[in-house]
C-alpha cells in the first residue's frame, strides 16, 4: 500500500464515519455541519487521488465543490434553520440507534453490490464504489426516516455527494462543461429547496412535513 | 279415390265437428246415470245463437268483435293441412305441421285479445291461464309430430338438397301403419300420449279445464268468452268444435293405423277412431276430477317428457 | 359507389346542417328528417341494384393511417344489411320529426338529429366496410352517436345509468373486436379483410378462437345472452324513433359482424354451431322472459328483442352446423330463416317501438300498468301496433311466421343427421316455447296498453297521433303483411346473399331452397284462403247482424255490479302464473302487504324483476375489481418520505433483481 | 438555428424580468411562442445543421417530440393570455379552505414559463448523456415556481414534493450516467464519449454489466420525472395544484422530454444488443402504471387529479409500446396523448374557473352551464380513452397489434383489461359531471342565476382547446406523411418498428 493509497483510505473512511455520525445526530446543526465537512473531504478526494500532478481542471473543479458544498450549502441551510426556530429533529420516522443499525446493514449491502460491479479500470481503492453507494443509501435514508423538511434536503446532499463520489473518482474524462453544469444544477436545487422551506416556514409556522400530507388519495 | 276423400274431409269436418261435444256430453251423462243432452245440442245452440242479436259491453272495441271472426278464419284454413287418417290433406307440403300449430297460436292470440278487450277481471284471468298452458303444450305438439315424422326415415347420411327427409303432416299420417306400429310402437304410443295430453289442454277437457263448472274463477275457456253472445258466440262454439275435431284427428291418425288403401275401409276406420276418442273424453270426464291450477303445467310437461322420449327413441333406435 | 357515398356524406352533411341550426328547432328538425330520408333513399338504390344483380362492388383508395385503408365493397351480404339499416332510419325519421317537436326549446334537437343521422351512416359504413381499422371506426362511432342519442334526456338519473351501461357494454365489447381483428391480421401490415386469414401462430389455425372472439364481441352489440345486459336499460331511454332504430336495425350489424366473419374463417366446426343455437336457445328463451316479467313497455320491447336475436342465432346456429357437416340443405335453410328474421325483426320491432312512442307521446307514460283503453283514443296506432304484435309471435300470414318457418324447417331436416339432431330438438322446443310465450307476452302487452278501460288518468289527454307518425307505422305494418304473403319471392331474391353467406355456388343454393319454396308458396296460399275465410265470416256476421240492433251494456262482471277500471286483469297478474312457473330464472323481487284481517284496509303488491345476469354476474365481477384496486388507494399516502422510499426500493429491487 | 431555438425562450424569460407593463410581457410571450413554433416547422421542413460538434442534433425523435412541445407551448401560451386575464392578482380566498392567498409575480411566471420552453427545447436537442441530465434537472427547477404559483398551502405542498422526489430520481439519472461512463471506458487511457451516436458505434465493446445498471438508474430517474409507477407519486399534486396552463405543459411537453431521455438509453441498449432488457422493464413498468393508473382513477374525487392519473396510465401505454417492440405506435401515442391530455387540462381550468370546485362528486351538469367546454370535455374524454376518430384509437390499436403479433397474449390482455377499466373508471366521473341539472356552481341560488353568473365563455378560453380537439380528430383520420415520415424515422432509431 503506497503512501498516497493509505490516504485515500482514510479519506474514505472519515467520509462512512460522516454519514454515520449524520444517522446518529438528532440536532439539525450539527447535521448541517456535518454534511459540510463531508462536503470538504469529497472535494479533497480528487487532490489527494491525482498522483501528485493535478490537472487545472480539477483543481477548479475541487475548489468549486469545497465552496459550493462545504460553505455555500451549509450557509444557506444554517439561515434557514435560524430563521425557522428549529433545533433537533424531533421522533424521527425510524429512531437514531435503528438507523445506525440500518447504516451498518446498508455498509455490508454496499461492499456486496460494490463487488458485483467489475470496473473496467482498477481503481486506486477499493473502497470507492461500496463508499460512493453507501453515501447514497444513507441520503435515502435520511430523506424517508426524517421528518423537518431540512433533513430531507440533507439526505438529498449526503445522496449527491455519493454520486459525486462516486464520479469523481471513475469519470474524470467528464468534459468540464458537464460537470460545472451538473454543479450549477444541484446548487440550483439546494437554492429552490432553500426558497421553497422558507415559503414552508411562512406558511405552517415550521418545518415539519407533517403538514405536507394534505395531498392524498 | 284419395283425391275425392281429400275434397270431402273438409265438408265432413263443417258438418261432423259439433257432434263431438254431443259425443262427450252424452258419454258423461251415461256415466252419471242421466239422460244428458241431445247429441245435437251444439248444433241447436250454433243455430239459436245465429239467429240472435248481441249484446255488446261498452267497453269493447272491434278487437272484441274481430276475435270470433279471426279464430274461425283461421281453425278454418287449419283444416285444410289436416290429414285425416291416411288420406292427405287439400295442402300438404313440408312443415305445414308448424303452420298447423301456428294457425292454433293465432286462434289461442285472438281469443285472448277479446277477452282483455272487455275489462272483465275473469275474463283476464282465463286468459292468463290459457297463455301459460299453451307455451308448454305447443312444444309437446309440434315434438310428437317431429318424432313420429322421423319414424322409419333415419337412415339417410346426407340430406339431398331436392328432396327433404322431413315431411309434411299427409305423409306422415300415410306412414302411420300397422307395419310402423310393429317396429316403432313404445315411440308411436308416446307420441299419442303427448298429443292426447294437448288434446285435453288446447280443448279445455278435464283435468286441465271444466267446461261446465259455473264458477268462474275456476274456468279457463269458457270465462274467456264469457262476454260474447248471438252470432259471434255461435262462432266460438264452431270453432272450439272444428279444434276438436283437429286434434281428434290428429290423434286418431296415430291410434288407427289402417292404411289399406281401401277408402272406406281407411276412412270408416278413422272416423270411428274420431269418435271413440271423444267417447273417451267423456270417460276421462267422468272418471277424474279437475286438476289444482298449480298441477296442470306438470301435466303439460309430462306431455313434453313424452314427446322428447319418443324423439330420442326414434333418434337412438334406428 | 359514389352512390352510397353520396348517400353517407348527404347524411352526415344534413347532420352537421341540423346542428348548425340548433337554435331553431323546427328548422333543425325539417333539415334533420328530411336529410336522413334523403340519403337513405339515394343509398338504397346501390343496395337494390346489388341485390338485383347480385354483382359486388368495390372501391379501394389509400388512407395514411397505420394499418388503415379506405376499402369498401357492396356484395349481396352488405346489400341485405343495408335494406335495414337505411329502411328503418328513413321511415323513423318521418316519425321522429314530429315526435321530437314536443321536446323542442327544451332539449338541443339539433344534436340530437346531428347524433341520429352519425349513427345511420356509420351504421352503413359498418356494413359496407372492407377493412379493420375502418370498420372498427365505424363500428364505434356508430356505437359512441348512439350512447348520445341514448342521452338525449340526460337530466334523469334513469337515463344515465342507462347510457353509462351501454357505453361500458359497447366498450368492452369492441375489446373483443379489437383482439379478433388484429388475430385475423397476424403479421401482417395490412388490415383489410382481403388479407384475412385464419392460419394464427405457427400455422396453427385460431379459427376457433376468433369465432369465439366474434360472438363475445359482436354478440354483446346483438344483445346475445348474457351479453345484452346493456340492451334492456338502453333501448327504452332513448327517444322511440332512436329506440326503433337501435333495436330494430342497431343490433343486427352484430349479426353481420359475425356473418362476415364466419366467412373468412372457412369450413367451420360443429361446436360453433352448437354455441350459436346454446346461445339461442338461452337468449329466445330467457329474453321472452324477462320480457313477460317487465312493466315497462318500451323494456319490454328491448328484451323482446333479446329474444328475436336469440331466434336469429338459433337460425345461424342450425346453418353453420350445415356447413361444418356438409348439409347444404340446412345450411342454406338456417341462414335463410336467420337472416330474413333480421329483416322482419326490424320492420315489426320498427313498427312497435313507434307505436310505444306514440303512446308514450300522448299519455307521457311508460309503465303499462298505468294505462288502458287507448284503442278507442289511437285506432289507427292500436291496429298497428296490434298488427306487429301478431307478426312478432311469428303467426301467420304476417312475416314473422316465415322467418321462424324456415329455421324450425332447417332445425327438422337436419333432426336425422348425426350432430343435428340434438340441437335441432333443442331449437325446436326453444322456438315452439318462444312463440307460447311471446303470445303472453304481447297479448298482456297490446291488452293491457290499449284494451279495456283507462287505468289512471294517464290516458286521458290521449288521442291519435299526427299523419306522419301513423304514416311511418302504416309503412312497417304493410311492410309485416307483404313479406308474410310474398314468403317465396323474398326467398328467391336472397339467394345471391344466401350464396355470399354459404361460399356455395349458384346451383346448390338454388336447389337447396327448392325445397323450402314449395312450402311457402302453399302456405301464401293458405294464407289468402285464411284472408278469404276472414271476409266472408265477416260479411257473414254483417248479414246476419244487420236486421237486427246489437243491445250495449257494461260489461258482465259475473254479479258486481259496481266494477271500476281498477279490478281490471293487470299485467303482473296477468303474467303471474307464467313469471311464477320460471321464478328459477326470473328471481323477481316481490313486495307483498297482503289484504289481512275481517276489515282489510290497502293491500299492495309491486314486483320487479331485474336481469340476473346484472345481479349475479356483473355486479360482482365489477364489485371485486373495485375492491381490489380500491386497496391499492394506501400506496398515495401523502408522506413525501414514503414517496422516496418507493423509488429507493424500487431501484434496489431493480438492482438485486438483475445483478444477481 | 438550434441554438436560436433554445436561447431564443432563455434571454426572453430573463428579460421578461425587467419589463413592467403587462401587456408588453403577454406580446413577448406570444412572439416567442410563434418564433418557437415558426422555427420548430423550418426544422421540421429541413434538418438544422448539428453544433457544439454535434452536441446538440435533432435527429427523428428530437424533432418529434420538439415538435410536440413547440406546438403545444404555442397553443398554452394563447390560453394563457386568457388566463392570465382572468386572474385576479390579489388576496383572495381559497375555494376549498377558505384561507386568504395572491398569486406569484406575473412576471416570475412568465420568465419561468420561457425558461422551462428553453429547457425542454435543450432535452430534445441534446445528444450528449450529461447534457440531457443538466437539461432535464433544469426543467424540475424552472417549473417548480410555475406549480407554486398559487401561493397558498397544497400547492407548496405539491411543489415540495415534486422537487424533492423529482430532485431524488434525476440524483439516480446522475449516477446512471456515471455508470454509463463506466460502462464506455474502454481501458485506463480510452474510453468513448457520452454522445448518443458514439456510444451507438462502439456499443458492442461496452460492458454489459455497466451499462445494465446505468440503464436501470436511468431508467428509474427519468422514470421519476416520466411518472412511471410506482415513482409517480409526485405527478397528481403537482398536476392538480398547479395552474392548468401549467399542468397542460407538465403532461403534455414534459413528461415526453423524460421519455425521450430513457429513448436515448434505450437506444444505446438495442446497439448493445441489450434491447430486450431494456424492452422487458419498460413492458413491466408500462403495466404496473396502467394498474396504479386505474387503481386511483377509480372513484376519484379531484378532476384534474384523474387527468394526472390518466398520464400516468398513458406514459405506462408509451413505455409499453417500446416494451412490446411498437416504436411507432409509441411514438403516435406520445403525440396523441400530449396533444389530447394538453386540451382536456386546459378545458378542466375552464370548468374549475366556473365552478371553483375540483370535486368530481359536486360539479354536474357542464354541458348546460358551459356548452362548449362541456363538448370538449366529452370529446377529450372519449379521445383519451382511446374512442375513434380520435387520434389515441389509432395508437393504442397500433400497439395492441404489435403486441399480439409478437404472441404476447398475456401482456395484450392485460393491456385492454386495464384500458378497460380505466375507461369505464373515468366514464363513471365524466359523465355524470357532463350531464344532468347543473350543481355545484360557486353561487348557491337557483340554477338559472348561477348559470347567468357563470357568463358565457371567453373566445381565448376556447379556441385553445378547440384547436388541440380538431388536431387530435385529424391524426384519427388522417397522419400527414410528414409526420408518417417522422415517426417511422423515430421508431427506427429506437430499435422498434
Amino acid at each position: 500500500m503506497t503512501h498516497m493509497e493509505l490516504w485515500i483510505d482514510i479519506l474514505i473512511v472519515l467520509l462512512i464515519l460522516t454519514n454515520l455520525k449524520l444517522m446518529g445526530s438528532s440536532r439539525l446543526s450539527a447535521c448541517i455541519r456535518t454534511v459540510a465537512l463531508q462536503g470538504i473531504l469529497l472535494g479533497a478526494l480528487p487532490l489527494i487521488a491525482g498522483h501528485g500532478q493535478i490537472p487545472f481542471r480539477v483543481v477548479i473543479l475541487s475548489g468549486v465543490t469545497i465552496l459550493l458544498k462545504g460553505v455555500v450549502f451549509p450557509w444557506l441551510l444554517l439561515r434557514a434553520l435560524r430563521t425557522s426556530n428549529t433545533r433537533r429533529e424531533m421522533e424521527p420516522f425510524i429512531g437514531y440507534s435503528t438507523s445506525m443499525l440500518i447504516s451498518v446493514g446498508l455498509i455490508g449491502l454496499a461492499m456486496w453490490m460494490g463487488g458485483r460491479l467489475p470496473l473496467p479500470v482498477p481503481l486506486k481503492s477499493p473502497l470507492v464504489v461500496p463508499l460512493a453507494l453507501f453515501t447514497i443509501m444513507t441520503g435515502l435514508l435520511a430523506i424517508v426516516s426524517r421528518r423537518k423538511a431540512i433533513s430531507q434536503v440533507l439526505g438529498y446532499l449526503v445522496m449527491e455527494n455519493g454520486i459525486y463520489a462516486f464520479g469523481l473518482t471513475l469519470a474524470q474524462k467528464e468534459p468540464m462543461l458537464i460537470e460545472l453544469g451538473t454543479l450549477l444544477d444541484v446548487f440550483m436545487a439546494v437554492f429552490v429547496m432553500g426558497i421553497a422551506i422558507f415559503h414552508i416556514n411562512r406558511e405552517f409556522d415550521h418545518i415539519d412535513t407533517d403538514l405536507l400530507a394534505s395531498l392524498r388519495d | 279415390m284419395t283425391m275425392n276423400m281429400t275434397l270431402l274431409q273438409i265438408p265432413a269436418a263443417f258438418i261432423l265437428a259439433p257432434l263431438l261435444p254431443g259425443v262427450i256430453n252424452r258419454t258423461k251423462a251415461f256415466f252419471a246415470g242421466r239422460q244428458g243432452q241431445p247429441l245435437l245440442q251444439a248444433y241447436y245452440d250454433i243455430a239459436k245463437l245465429l239467429r240472435k242479436s248481441a249484446v255488446y259491453s261498452r267497453t269493447t272495441t272491434w278487437v272484441f268483435r274481430a276475435g270470433p271472426v279471426i279464430s274461425l278464419a283461421a281453425v278454418i284454413t287449419a283444416l285444410f293441412v289436416l290429414p285425416v287418417g291416411g288420406s292427405a290433406a287439400p295442402f300438404s307440403f313440408t312443415g305445414d305441421m308448424i303452420f298447423l300449430a301456428y294457425l292454433l297460436g293465432v286462434v289461442r292470440f285472438f281469443t285472448v285479445v277479446a277477452a282483455l278487450d272487455t275489462g272483465s277481471p275473469f275474463e283476464g284471468m282465463g286468459a292468463s291461464r290459457e297463455v301459460q298452458f299453451s307455451v308448454l303444450a305447443e312444444p309437446a305438439l309440434l315434438l310428437s309430430l317431429a318424432a313420429m315424422s322421423l319414424i322409419g326415415n333415419f337412415h339417410t347420411a346426407e340430406i339431398a338438397p331436392s328432396r327433404s327427409l322431413f315431411m309434411s303432416l299427409s305423409e306422415i299420417y300415410a306412414r302411420l301403419t300397422m307395419n310402423a306400429w310393429a317396429q316403432s310402437g313404445t315411440v308411436l304410443l308416446l307420441a299419442a300420449g303427448a298429443i292426447a295430453i294437448v288434446l285435453l289442454a288446447e280443448n279445455c277437457r278435464i283435468p286441465v279445464d271444466d267446461p261446465t263448472t259455473h264458477l268462474e274463477l275456476t274456468m279457463i275457456h269458457e270465462v274467456m268468452v264469457l262476454d260474447h253472445s248471438g252470432p259471434d258466440f255461435a262462432m266460438i262454439l264452431y270453432a272450439a268444435a272444428l279444434k276438436l275435431w283437429i286434434f281428434c284427428a290428429l290423434l286418431a291418425g296415430v291410434l288407427t293405423p289402417v292404411r289399406s288403401g281401401n277408402l272406406l275401409l281407411d276412412t270408416g276406420a278413422v272416423m270411428v277412431g274420431i269418435f271413440l276418442i271423444a267417447v273417451g273424453v267423456g270417460v276421462i270426464e267422468s272418471i277424474m276430477a279437475r286438476l289444482r291450477l298449480l298441477r296442470v303445467p306438470q301435466l303439460l310437461s309430462g306431455a313434453g317428457v313424452f314427446a322428447l322420449l319418443a324423439i330420442v327413441l326414434v333418434l337412438r333406435g334406428q | 359507389m359514389s352512390l352510397i357515398l353520396t348517400a353517407i356524406i348527404v347524411l352526415c352533411a344534413s347532420g352537421l346542417a341540423s346542428l348548425g341550426c340548433g337554435r331553431i328547432p323546427g328548422r333543425a328538425n325539417a333539415i334533420g328528417a328530411a336529410g336522413t330520408v334523403l340519403g337513405c333513399l339515394i343509398g338504397l338504390a346501390p343496395a337494390a341494384e346489388a341485390l338485383w344483380s347480385g354483382q359486388a362492388q368495390a372501391l379501394h383508395m389509400a388512407w395514411p393511417v397505420p394499418l388503415g385503408s379506405f376499402h369498401i365493397q357492396i356484395d349481396a351480404l352488405s346489400a341485405f344489411f343495408l335494406l335495414p339499416v337505411l329502411g328503418l332510419p328513413a321511415i323513423a325519421a318521418i316519425y321522429g320529426k314530429t315526435y321530437l317537436a314536443a321536446y323542442s326549446g327544451k332539449k338541443n334537437l339539433g344534436a340530437s338529429w346531428f347524433f341520429y343521422t352519425i349513427l345511420v351512416a356509420s351504421m352503413a359504413l359498418v356494413v359496407i366496410a372492407r377493412n379493420a381499422v375502418l370498420f372498427l371506426m365505424a363500428w364505434e362511432i356508430m356505437s359512441l352517436s348512439s350512447f348520445f342519442l341514448v342521452c338525449f334526456e340526460d337530466e334523469k338519473e334513469a337515463t344515465r345509468k342507462a347510457g353509462w351501461t351501454y357505453l361500458v357494454a359497447t366498450h368492452i365489447g369492441t375489446a373483443f373486436l379489437l383482439v379478433m381483428f388484429v388475430l385475423l391480421t397476424h403479421h401482417n401490415p395490412s388490415m383489410d379483410f382481403d388479407h384475412f386469414s385464419a392460419a394464427g401462430m405457427n400455422g396453427a389455425s385460431i379459427s376457433g378462437l376468433v369465432f369465439l372472439l366474434a360472438v363475445v364481441g359482436f354478440g354483446t352489440k346483438a344483445g346475445f345472452m348474457p351479453f345484452h345486459v346493456w340492451l334492456p336499460e338502453a333501448h327504452p331511454a332513448a327517444p322511440s324513433h332512436v329506440s326503433a332504430v337501435m333495436s330494430g336495425v342497431m343490433i343486427k350489424t352484430g349479426i353481420y359482424g359475425i356473418l362476415r366473419i364466419l366467412t373468412f374463417l372457412g369450413h367451420p366446426d360443429p361446436w360453433w354451431g352448437w354455441v350459436l343455437t346454446g346461445i339461442g336457445v338461452v337468449s329466445g328463451i330467457l329474453g321472452v322472459l324477462f320480457a313477460l316479467a317487465q312493466h315497462d313497455l318500451k323494456r319490454l320491447l328491448a328484451y323482446h328483442s333479446v329474444e328475436n336475436i336469440g331466434i336469429i342465432a338459433l337460425g345461424l346456429g342450425m346453418g353453420v352446423l350445415g356447413m361444418a357437416l356438409n348439409q347444404p340443405v340446412l345450411a342454406v335453410i338456417g341462414f335463410a330463416g336467420g337472416l330474413l328474421h333480421v329483416l322482419n325483426h326490424a320492420i315489426f320491432k320498427g313498427l312497435l317501438f313507434l307505436g310505444a312512442g306514440a303512446v308514450l307521446h300522448e299519455t307521457g307514460e311508460r309503465d303499462i300498468e298505468k294505462l288502458g283503453g287507448l284503442m278507442r283514443r289511437m285506432p289507427v296506432t292500436g291496429a298497428l301496433f296490434l298488427l306487429g304484435a301478431v307478426a312478432i309471435c311469428g303467426l301467420p300470414p304476417l312475416n314473422g311466421f316465415i322467418s321462424e318457418f324456415l329455421i324450425y324447417m332447417a332445425a327438422l331436416s337436419g333432426m336425422g343427421a348425426a350432430g343435428v339432431s340434438l340441437s335441432g330438438i333443442a331449437v325446436i322446443t326453444a322456438l315452439a316455447m318462444i312463440g307460447g310465450l311471446a303470445a303472453a307476452c304481447f297479448t298482456k302487452a297490446f291488452g293491457v296498453v290499449f284494451l279495456g278501460e283507462a287505468r289512471t288518468s294517464a290516458t286521458e289527454k290521449a288521442h291519435e297521433v299526427s299523419a306522419a307518425m301513423r304514416f311511418s307505422m302504416a309503412i312497417l305494418g304493410l311492410g309485416c303483411v307483404l313479406i308474410g304473403v310474398s314468403g317465396p319471392a323474398v326467398i328467391s331474391a336472397m339467394k345471391p346473399v344466401l350464396e355470399t353467406v354459404t361460399g356455395y355456388q349458384n346451383y346448390d343454393v338454388a336447389a337447396c331452397l327448392a325445397g323450402s319454396l314449395a312450402p311457402l308458396k302453399h302456405i301464401s296460399a293458405a294464407a289468402v284462403i285464411f284472408l278469404a275465410a276472414a271476409g266472408v265470416l265477416i260479411w257473414l256476421r254483417r248479414w246476419l247482424l244487420s236486421g237486427r240492433n246489437p243491445a250495449e251494456s257494461g260489461t258482465w262482471s259475473c254479479g258486481y255490479l259496481r266494477s271500476s277500471a281498477r279490478i281490471q286483469y293487470t299485467a303482473s297478474s296477468f303474467a303471474q302464473p307464467l313469471t311464477g312457473m320460471f321464478g328459477f330464472f326470473l328471481q323477481t323481487h316481490q313486495e307483498i302487504e297482503p289484504v289481512e284481517g275481517y276489515f282489510p284496509s290497502k293491500g299492495r303488491l309491486h314486483t320487479d324483476t331485474g336481469d340476473i345476469f346484472t345481479r349475479n354476474l356483473y355486479r360482482p365481477i365489477f364489485k371485486g375489481v373495485e375492491r381490489f384496486l380500491l386497496r391499492l388507494h394506501w400506496i398515495q399516502q401523502g408522506r413525501v418520505q414514503l414517496y422516496v422510499l418507493y423509488v429507493a426500493v424500487t431501484l434496489l429491487f431493480l438492482l438485486v433483481w438483475n445483478l444477481r | 438555428m438550434i441554438l436560436t431555438l433554445i436561447l431564443l425562450p432563455i434571454t426572453a424569460g430573463v428579460a421578461m424580468l425587467g419589463i413592467r407593463s403587462a401587456v408588453v410581457r403577454r406580446c413577448l410571450l406570444m412572439v416567442v411562442a410563434a418564433v418557437h413554433a415558426v422555427l420548430t416547422a423550418c426544422a421540421w421542413a429541413h434538418s438544422p445543421a448539428p453544433v457544439l460538434d454535434g452536441w446538440l442534433l435533432l435527429d427523428a425523435p428530437g424533432l418529434l417530440f420538439l415538435g410536440i412541445t413547440s406546438a403545444l407551448f404555442l397553443v398554452v401560451a394563447l390560453y394563457a393570455l386568457g388566463y392570465l386575464n382572468r386572474e385576479d392578482w390579489g388576496k383572495r380566498q381559497d375555494f376549498e379552505e377558505g384561507f386568504l392567498f395572491s398569486n406569484s409575480r406575473e412576471s416570475v411566471f412568465l420568465c419561468c414559463l420561457l425558461l422551462f420552453l428553453g429547457m425542454m427545447t435543450l432535452v430534445t436537442v441534446s445528444q450528449h448523456f450529461g447534457l440531457i441530465w443538466v437539461a432535464v434537472e433544469a426543467t424540475t427547477l424552472t417549473s417548480a415556481p410555475l406549480i407554486y404559483f398559487h401561493r397558498h398551502r397544497r400547492s407548496l405542498e405539491a411543489t415540495w414534493k415534486y422537487i424533492m422526489i423529482c430532485s431524488v430520481g434525476i440524483a439516480l439519472a446522475l449516477l446512471g450516467n456515471f455508470f454509463l461512463a463506466v460502462a464506455s471506458t474502454l481501458s485506463e487511457n480510452s474510453h468513448v464519449p457520452m454522445l448518443v451516436s458514439r456510444l451507438i458505434q462502439s456499443a458492442p465493446q461496452l460492458h454489459v454489466l455497466w451499462l445494465k445498471a446505468a440503464f436501470l438508474f436511468l431508467l428509474v430517474g427519468y422514470g421519476t420525472k416520466l411518472g412511471l409507477a410506482p415513482m409517480h407519486t409526485w405527478l397528481p399534486d403537482a398536476h392538480s395544484e398547479s395552474p392548468s396552463v401549467i399542468s397542460a405543459l407538465l403532461s403534455g411537453a414534459l413528461l415526453n422530454c423524460a421519455f425521450l431521455a430513457i429513448l436515448r438509453v434505450q437506444q444505446v441498449c438495442v446497439a448493445a444488443g441489450q434491447g430486450d432488457f431494456g424492452r422487458n422493464l419498460m413492458l413491466g413498468f408500462g403495466l404496473f402504471s396502467m394498474l396504479i393508473a386505474a387503481a386511483f382513477i377509480l372513484q376519484q374525487t379531484d378532476f384534474k387529479r384523474m387527468l394526472a392519473y390518466s398520464s400516468v396510465e398513458h406514459v405506462g401505454i408509451m413505455s409499453l409500446g417500446i416494451g412490446v417492440g411498437a416504436g411507432y405506435g409509441a411514438m403516435l401515442h406520445a403525440v396523441n396523448h400530449s396533444l389530447t391530455k394538453g386540451m382536456l387540462f386546459l378545458v378542466a381550468g375552464n370548468i374549475l374557473a366556473a365552478y371553483h370546485n375540483k370535486s368530481t362528486r359536486d360539479i354536474k351538469g357542464v354541458l348546460t352551464v358551459l356548452p362548449f367546454s362541456g363538448l370538449l370535455w366529452v370529446a377529450g374524454f372519449l379521445a383519451i380513452t382511446g374512442a375513434p376518430p380520435f387520434g389515441i384509437f389509432l395508437s393504442e390499436l397500433t400497439i395492441l397489434k404489435v403486441a399480439l403479433d409478437q404472441g404476447r397474449f398475456a401482456v395484450a390482455f392485460g393491456y385492454l383489461l386495464l384500458l378497460s377499466v380505466i375507461f369505464i373508471a373515468m366514464a363513471s366521473i365524466v359523465f355524470p359531471m357532463a350531464q344532468g341539472a347543473p350543481s355545484g356552481l360557486p353561487t348557491e341560488t337557483s340554477s338559472d342565476t348561477a348559470i347567468a353568473a357563470v357568463g358565457r365563455e371567453s373566445a381565448l378560453a376556447i379556441i385553445p382547446p378547440m384547436v388541440l380537439c380538431a388536431a387530435i380528430l385529424v391524426l384519427g383520420v388522417y397522419i400527414p406523411p410528414v409526420l408518417q415520415h417522422v415517426l417511422k424515422q423515430a421508431a427506427v432509431t429506437v430499435g422498434t418498428f
